[in-house]
């Protein structure tokens, strides 16, 4: 379909172009510069369309694979390519940009330039984690990201943006420092076992590494994806973070850039280690079991709608994690759907969040009350939404959750059985902070002239919806993209399974 | 002609609608609303119907199923948007495309001049998509979509005057105890893949019939945690508190969801599942007597409730409680029998009331009303008949079905028997008080303004008229066969033998089963006296809230069950919530992320001082510095020395 | 007692510390200008001595570049704390401390 | 006496020239040569005219000089290793490489220095040529072969940089900082002295090759002088460096002297002092048991180094006092590849001073747009609300400042990857994760620094300060080539990388 265009480079660098093109443009020109941001973002996501369609799911694997030679002596070179599981992530990392653009054309007052700038460098950054192939260019995508999210906290960002900026940075830095450090151990690892050094997955993943070390490497990975899925308890940074994020940091933080870590799990923990995958997973699955029913709970009694749903993030990232080390087809898959599922649903809460947030300035469930009545669009979207969040049949979160927990089940039964207690919370603090925004009576005269979502906030909503209903309806559109993807992580661990009960028998 | 082909339809006719109603309803006049709705419904009604003729019409009644399309495929998950079509759907796709068909004409009358009248339809008709999927859905998953998806538009309609305070707080918690419920209903279905591997019902019933190697207590736990899916859905103990909340709805939708279909889920569900349950006669006695103490808990509070809606509320419980004691002893037919005629008489009950209080303008509380029956003759004419109907009167509906409970239970337990015997006569006790309450004594509704209470329209008044004589002749249908004089054999039962089969062994003879009935006959006129000497000769009415007192003030409080469940769980888990937020997520995990970059900080304006400004004092720092690493350089040679 | 290496050795180490405890102990600049040439010489000693030990000349030559050198820190110094004398009318070092912290 | 090597010089040009000047010894030193003669002369013009004009004229000579300086810098670095003065200094890529970087960064410092000394109100000329003497004495510390030169070399720099540290004779805060620039680096020149009689005296020799050739036929720890010699010349270098516990007088001397001073200061000084100190330990080519215990001690010292640099700047408020600490923490990290002390590290020694030189310049030099009342307003409160009033000016700032902190896809980040990736490789590991934790703390400060230039709201009324900037042509075109080769070299470093491991081969 793309012959020899290296569509992947092109997806990933166009919003460079862009970026380059409103370095030149007068910084008051605003409808100029939405139009170049834009497009930009159209533009990219529309390129990326077609590779869901180009991507042959029979086949599997790694296409599109684009590999040029970069810091040879070191054995790095710049390799991208697109599995499954990244094909869907790279595509609703163009989406949501896209949406985040749109969506932020009336919530950003000062400095409309730099912001869009930064929105666009986040993508290459986002887009590049997804693509990468090197596990330097990896690191490099990875660390980039903290720039533009840094700069989109702090400089647009809430009342405490400093605070919550500084201590996202930190925090995310920190972590994946260990990360650093294990690439390039392995990367000598390969020397010592091949001769040449190389950063590449390809040549890691075909590594013989001792049970012992790859725990060691494990963890060192772990604490930097852990950080930012976030996996309790590393969770603190994610309310302050989101709570002070403009609208589109939230949307994108809270839609892309925590798949980043849940991603790192599926792409490099496992295949990488699969022997301490299988010894580490049931504590990965305690943890992300604690993060289900701690995020629920401390959602349900946050007075900040925007922290709330932070902490429903907390609850559904416990989701996607379980299911990834339930290390079963069934959690497999449905963890990685629900990577999707919630970029989507909390992706259109913040939305929905930061566009009421733009009319009355507050996020506290206190000052809303009743609002339905003045704007009844905007609450059937944020019941949509909202059930959407909590997992009800027919929309996408169900099938994600009813097939993580039917992996954790089948891991151990407890596993499953206090997931599942996860949904009755979940419903609790969605349809309570509903409750309380939306019904009643109008607590606060001067909501009552609010005004209703207008054409722009609802255009970019209809396609979260059909998604939403689309993939409750039909996940087989996108599961059969990454079902290879899953079953060769399966053969991986049965392998594992079964060589490590070799050596016990020997 | 093969309608089964069609049977899709019956689905997504309501679906539809809800889609017409819901995206461009708003622009439309009532009754182009209305009319889509009812008529998305009475086309299903139709369709099922044309279905129903052809499939009775079988010799072999195999169950026929309709596969979509594949819905979720991933390891040992493998199911499909499919419809089966066997008897027992049938019968409940009868009755909910019926029921629900009657009571969407009804809510055109009722719901006549409400804000959002569009919404109110689209709901309705979600509703009746999803209980469609519940009752169609060839799996367990689709059912639990069904499952989910009514419990949602319970919740939407509950709260359907969200302007109020009450309403979208019912709504909200019908919608979280059923979730509560569903929590069990899950684990139940995890079980099934784990065990099973299948989630199909054909597919289940022929690996169980040909025997399966999973243990009993695995079956006994995958049917008790469908089972506290049930409860929820169903309001059973200990979570039947959602179900009189829910009367915050708009009436008609009381009579279709709390009353007719949605509640009774749960009962269809078991019945779906028997070949299950038979398997495991542990949850079975849990079943008949969770069904047993809900049937005479709820029949209590019944007695003592003012609120027209909340009395009737109370006896859908209760009612509820009959059909599962009848399904935990292994009596499925007669707990399906039950089922159908409870959705003609409750929804006629239902219906009725909502005319009062159509006619009284929103007023519900039945210590305001009385000597309706001349001004609402139609509408008390209609209530009259669901009363002796749900009261056991020979020959109308609920004689037949519950009098068939009480026989069945006898065989299995006659504690059980008794316990529906008591529920029996105060089911009659409470009707009847509602009734002399309602319709007879004095007038006590002021009117007021010049609105006059009178008769409600016709396209109200109709579907209480064919739903009382469903009431009333329903029964015959099901006739025990003692009273089978002209042996027409219990067609009822015959149909649902394809599908549903009674586990229950017959031990005792025709002369028990007369006893029985005649007992029950007794008990239904001593439940009558009662009510007729207290509230029609005493003319006694209940005083103020205030005034109310001793047992009869914990009965009307309902023992206090809410106010438990509000101070235990609900508070105590938002204090618990509170407290960990404040003590243990600020303080402790991010008390130590912050602390961390603060002593750092710290650290740091620690050695600050060390900058003195003075020469002498970084001399001095780099003296002791090279005199600290000479030292180890002479170390260093020591240790060279002896080695 | 034949003079060893060693005593030119300890003798300049004497000096060379008598040199450092200077530079700590006193506070006007110009002294400890004069502690750091002790410190300077006393270096030369040892040069010197371990030139003559291993009869080479490169130690003596570093000695006259190192003679060199001190001069040129000398003048270079001494401008230094003219300067400071012309804002402060002091050149105690314990007064120079505007900048810490 | 070492036999004078006899230079292969294929390069017919090359040949040409040595037999114009008729001496190979000349033709090594060109361009400390050319550099001299620059200072000789930019010295004279500063006693003729101390008028605007003599400013100009001095300033442009200056800039020619020291072009012609790195031009031959570069061209001598394109030929093969040669020997000049018997031996005393040799001329090599690694040689050659430096002095690029210092007659460079050199450049650059006073391309900007005319127009910051200019805003600054005291434009003191003898500025040019102290630079040039201090990029002379630098040269022949890299390019020395024998221990007098590495200590003349030193001198020739140290004296200069006493000068140049209170050059604002009329600003008591330059004065302080010149005062004790200057006794506490005599006083550390005294141990360097004594480290390198000592080892003199232990070896007797003070030629590198002969010092290698005795430690290679004997031990170290044949006498106590060699090891003890080492130390204290380590020292002498530390001081320099400002490497822990020897650091103390770098805040107080970056924060007083100018800030053009300082930043050269804290770029090709260290460079020099460090890249000497390295060429003389690996030209020892120390056995192992001494290596053991020399890289035990760098090694500690590299880990307190960072770790004190790091944790003093958290609280800082003056910005050049924060980048004081910040290259504290920056010889940290360099002290590891001095640890590991081989000569794939000491490539990445290399990397990380043109790394480190180009960032810091750039910095520096966007600061000097920024310094008012005598640096006084460089703190962080006094840049609030850069990034909103010049919004490129804001850019150059993060660019500058991510480079620092080691964020890709910055040079920052590439030349700690190069010295952690050498760590690791080196089984280092320990090392390395210090390492890359301060750099993790280090993020914090200089992410203060941007905090207050873009996210802070300046007080009302001050915002427009900024407005009042001219960009002034040569500095903007160091600031815009640092940043561009910050970046260019984040994303592609790997020609440097490969010419810095090649240096490393002539050693």
């Amino acid at each position: 379909m793309f012959g020899d265009l290296p569509i992947l480079s092109i997806i990933t660098f166009l919003p460079v172009a862009g970026i380059v093109i409103l370095l030149f443009i007068d910084s008051k020109k605003n409808s100029l510069i939405n139009t170049v941001a834009t497009a930009t973002g159209f533009v990219t996501f529309i390129l990326s369309v077609p590779l869901f369609f180009a991507y042959q799911e029979n086949t599997g694997g790694y296409q599109f694979v684009e590999k040029y030679k970069w810091l040879e002596s070191f054995g790095i070179s710049f390799h991208v390519g697109m599995d499954g599981i990244s094909l869907l992530l790279v595509l609703l990392t163009t989406m949501l940009s896209l949406i985040a653009i749109i969506s932020s054309y009336t919530a950003i007052t000062s400095r409309y330039k730099e912001y869009m700038i930064t929105l666009l460098l986040l993508q290459v950054g986002m887009t590049g984690v997804f693509l990468a192939m090197d596990l330097f260019l990896f690191y490099i995508f990875w660390e980039i990201i903290l720039i533009p999210m840094y700069l989109l906290i702090g400089v647009w960002g809430g009342k405490e943006r400093v605070y919550a900026s500084i201590k996202f940075f930190l925090y995310t830095l920190t972590g994946s420092t260990m990360m650093l450090i294990a690439i390039i151990y392995m990367a000598y690892m390969v020397k010592a076992q091949t001769g040449t050094i190389s950063f590449d997955f390809i040549d890691i993943f075909k590594l013989k590494i001792d049970p012992s070390i790859q725990v060691i490497l494990f963890l060192a990975f772990a604490l930097g994806f852990a950080i930012k899925v976030p996996l309790f308890p590393f969770h603190t940074w994610l309310p302050d973070a989101h709570t002070e994020a403009p609208t589109a940091g939230s949307v994108i933080l809270a839609g892309v850039l925590l798949k980043m870590g849940t991603y790192g799990f599926l792409r490099f923990n496992i295949p990488l280690f699969p022997d301490a995958t299988v010894q580490l997973a049931p504590y990965m699955m305690w943890l992300s079991i604690i993060g289900i029913i701690y995020g629920a709970l401390m959602a349900m009694i946050q007075p900040d709608v925007k922290k709330l749903v932070a902490y429903s993030s907390v609850s559904h990232l416990g989701f996607v994690m379980l299911g990834i080390f339930a290390l079963n087809e069934e959690g497999l898959t449905g963890g990685i759907l629900q990577m999707i599922n919630h970029g989507i649903s909390t992706g259109m809460l913040f939305l929905l969040v930061g566009m009421i947030y733009e009319r009355t300035h507050t996020r506290m469930i206190e000052d809303y009350g009743g609002i339905a009545k003045a704007v009844p669009v905007f609450a059937t979207f944020m019941m949509i939404a909202s059930l959407s969040s909590i997992g009800l049949p027919g929309m996408n979160g169900f099938i994600g959750e009813i097939l993580i927990m039917t992996g954790a089940f089948l891991s151990r039964p407890v596993y499953g059985i206090l997931a599942a207690s996860g949904v009755i919370l979940a419903a609790v603090y969605m349809l309570w902070m509903y409750q309380r925004v939306m019904f009643g009576p109008m607590k606060h005269a001067k909501n009552s002239n609010l005004k209703d979502l207008n054409f722009r906030e609802v255009a970019i909503l209809i396609p979260l919806v059909a998604l939403i209903m689309w993939i409750g309806v039909y996940p087989q559109a996108l599961t059969v993209k990454y079902q290879k993807s899953v079953k060769d992580l399966m053969q991986l661990k049965s392998s594992r399974i079964s060589s490590t009960a070799d050596s016990i028998k020997n | 002609m093969n309608f089964s082909e069609y049977a899709w339809l019956i689905v997504f006719s309501p679906f539809i609608g809800f889609l017409i109603n819901g995206l461009v309803g708003r622009k439309f006049s009532e009754k182009t609303i209305g009319l889509i709705g009812s008529l998305a419904s009475t086309l299903s009604f139709v369709i099922s119907v044309l279905i129903f003729f052809q499939y009775s019409a079988l010799s072999q009644k195999a169950p026929i199923q309709i596969d979509l399309f594949k819905w979720i495929v991933a390891g040992g998950i493998n199911v499909s948007i499919g419809y089966q079509i066997d008897s027992l759907s049938l019968v409940m796709v009868l009755v909910v495309t019926g029921v629900g068909s009657l009571i969407h004409f009804y809510s055109i009358g009722y719901m006549h001049g409400e804000k959002g009248f569009a919404r109110y339809f689209a709901y309705l008709n979600l509703f009746m998509f999803s209980m469609l999927n519940l009752v169609l859905g060839n799996n367990i998953l689709l059912m639990f979509l069904g499952w989910e998806g009514v419990g949602l538009c319970s919740y939407l309609l509950i709260g359907y005057y969200y302007e109020t305070d009450y309403a979208p707080t019912a709504g909200k918690k019908a919608f979280i105890v059923n979730r509560i419920g569903d929590f069990g209903f899950l684990i139940g279905i995890f079980l099934i893949i784990q065990n099973f591997g299948t989630l199909n019902f054909t597919e289940l019933s022929t690996v169980v019939a040909k025997g399966t190697s999973v243990g009993n207590d695995t079956i006994f736990w995958i049917t008790l945690m469908l089972f506290v899916g049930a409860t929820g859905k169903s309001a059973q103990i200990p979570l039947y508190v959602w179900l009189p909340d829910a009367m915050a709805g708009p009436t008609p939708v009381s009579a279709l969801i709390h009353a007719a279909t949605m509640v009774t889920s749960g009962v269809y569900m078991i019945a779906r599942l028997s070949f299950l349950y038979v398997l495991a006669p542990e949850t079975m006695a849990i079943v008949a007597f969770v069904g047993g103490a809900t049937a005479l808990f709820a029949a209590t509070i019944g007695t003592q409730q003012n609120d027209i809606k909340k009395v009737l509320a109370y006896s859908t419980v209760s009612q509820l409680g009959f059909m599962f004691m009848a399904v935990g002893v292994g009596a499925f037919t007669a707990g399906i029998f039950h089922l159908v005629t409870h959705a003609f008489f409750k929804a006629l009950l239902f219906l009725g009331s909502g005319s009062i209080i159509y006619a009284l303008h929103h007023e519900q509380d039945m210590r305001n009303m009385g000597g309706l029956r001349k001004k609402l003759p139609v509408t008390f004419f209609t209530f009259l008949m669901g009363t002796l109907a749900i009261a056991g009167t020979p020959f109308f509906s609920g004689f037949f079905s519950k009098d068939e409970i009480l026989w069945k239970v006898f065989n299995y337990s006659s504690l059980l028997f008794w316990m529906g015997a008591l529920a029996a006569m105060l089911t009659s006790f409470y009707m009847f008080r509602l009734v002399f309450m309602t319709f007879f004594g004095e007038m006590r509704y002021h009117e007021h303004g010049g609105h006059h209470v009178h008769e409600s329209p016709a396209v109200m008044t109709v579907p209480l008229i064919i739903l009382a004589v469903l009431s009333v002749f329903g029964g015959f249908m099901g006739i025990p066969h003692v009273l089978d004089v002209f042996h027409v054999g219990n067609y009822f039962e015959h149909f649902l033998s394809s599908s549903v089969k009674d586990s229950l062994p017959i031990v005792f003879g025709t002369k028990e089963e007369w006893g029985t009935m005649s007992l029950s006959v007794i008990i239904a006129i001593i439940g009558f006296t009662i009510a007729y000497v207290i509230y029609l000769k005493k003319k006694y009415v209940p005083g103020d809230d205030s005034t109310i007192k001793g047992y009869k003030k914990v009965i009307y409080n309902k023992y206090y069950v809410d106010e438990m469940y509000e101070r235990t769980v609900i508070s105590g888990t938002i204090r618990i919530s509170k407290t960990v937020y404040e003590y243990f997520d600020k303080l402790v995990i991010d008390g130590i992320v912050n602390g961390v970059g603060k002593s750092i900080r710290r650290i740091g304006e620690g050695i600050r001082g060390t900058q003195t400004g003075l020469v002498r004092d970084y001399m001095l720092t780099m003296i002791i510095g090279v005199s600290i690493m000479l030292v180890y350089v002479l170390v260093n040679k020591f240790m060279m020395i002896r080695l | 007692m034949e003079l060893t290496i060693n005593h030119y050795l300890v003798l300049s180490a004497i000096l060379f510390s008598i040199g450092t405890a200077g530079v700590l102990i006193r506070r006007t600049g110009i002294v400890i200008l004069m502690s750091i040439e002790l410190m300077l010489n006393a270096v030369n000693i040892t040069l010197v001595a371990f030139s003559r030990y291993q009869q080479q000349v490169t130690g003596e030559i570093l000695v006259f570049f190192v003679m060199a050198v001190a001069a040129a820190e000398a003048a270079v110094g001494l401008a230094i704390l003219v300067v400071v004398y012309h804002h402060k009318k002091s050149v105690d070092v314990d007064e120079i401390n505007s900048l810490r912290r | 006496m070492q036999q004078v090597m006899i230079p292969a010089i294929s390069d017919s040009s090359a040949q040409q020239i040595i037999k114009i000047l008729g001496d190979t010894n000349i033709f090594y030193t060109l361009p400390q040569i050319i550099i001299s003669i620059g200072a000789l002369v930019t010295m004279m013009i500063a006693a003729i005219s101390r008028e605007e004009r003599g400013q100009v004229i001095n300033y442009i000579t200056s800039v020619f000089f020291l072009f012609a300086g790195l031009v031959s810098s570069v061209w001598l670095a394109s030929l093969p290793k040669g020997d000049a003065f018997s031996g005393m200094v040799s001329s090599d890529l690694f040689s050659g490489i430096l002095n690029i970087i210092y007659s460079g960064s050199a450049l650059l410092i006073i391309l900007v220095a005319h127009s910051y000394f200019r805003n600054r109100g005291r434009y003191i000329q003898e500025l040019f040529p102290l630079i040039q003497f201090a990029v002379v004495g630098m040269m022949f510390m890299t390019m020395a072969n024998n221990l007098i030169i590495v200590f003349l070399g030193l001198e020739i720099l140290s004296v200069s940089l006493y000068v140049l540290a209170g050059i604002d004779n009329m600003d008591t805060r330059s004065n302080e900082a010149a005062v004790k620039y200057f006794l506490m680096g005599a006083f550390s020149s005294a141990f360097l002295l004594y480290g390198i009689a000592l080892v003199y005296g232990g070896t007797g020799s003070t030629g590198l090759r002969e010092i290698a050739a005795y430690i290679n036929n004997k031990s170290i720890w044949q006498n106590i002088y060699i090891p003890a010699g080492i130390i204290l010349m380590l020292i002498g270098f530390g001081f320099k460096v400002s490497m822990v516990p020897f650091h103390m007088w770098t805040p107080d001397v970056y924060q007083g002297a100018p800030l053009m001073i300082t930043a050269f200061m804290s770029t090709a000084p260290k460079a020099a002092a460090l890249s000497a100190f390295a060429k003389i330990l690996i030209s020892m080519n120390l056995e192992p048991g001494s290596s053991i215990m020399l890289t035990n001690l760098i090694g500690v010292l590299a880990v307190v180094t960072m770790t004190v640099g790091n944790l003093m700047a958290l609280n800082q408020n003056d910005i050049k006092r924060i980048m004081a600490f910040s290259s504290i923490a920056h010889v940290g990290y360099l002290l590891i590849a001095v640890c590991i002390m081989n000569r794939e590290a000491l490539a990445a020694l290399i990397f990380y001073f043109c790394v480190y030189t180009i960032m810091n310049i750039g910095f520096f030099s966007l600061l000097s747009l920024l310094a008012r009342d005598e640096d006084r307003n460089l703190t962080l409160e006094g840049i609030q609300g850069l990034g909103k009033s010049r919004p490129l000016l804001g850019l150059f700032l993060l660019i500058f400042l991510f480079s620092l902190s080691g964020i890709p896809p910055t040079a920052g980040f590439a030349a700690k990857f190069f010295i952690f990736n050498t760590a690791i490789e080196n089984k280092f590991y320990l090392l390395a994760i210090l390492g890359i934790l301060n750099s993790a703390i280090s993020a914090y400060y200089y992410l203060r620094i941007i905090l207050y230039a873009f996210i802070r709201e300046p007080e009302s009324g001050s915002i427009d300060q900024w407005s009042q900037i001219k960009l002034n042509a040569a500095c903007f075109v160091v600031i815009f080539v640092t940043a561009a080769a910050v970046l260019e070299i984040g994303i592609v470093p790997g020609y440097i990388i490969d010419l810095g491991k090649k240096a490393i081969q002539f050693l």
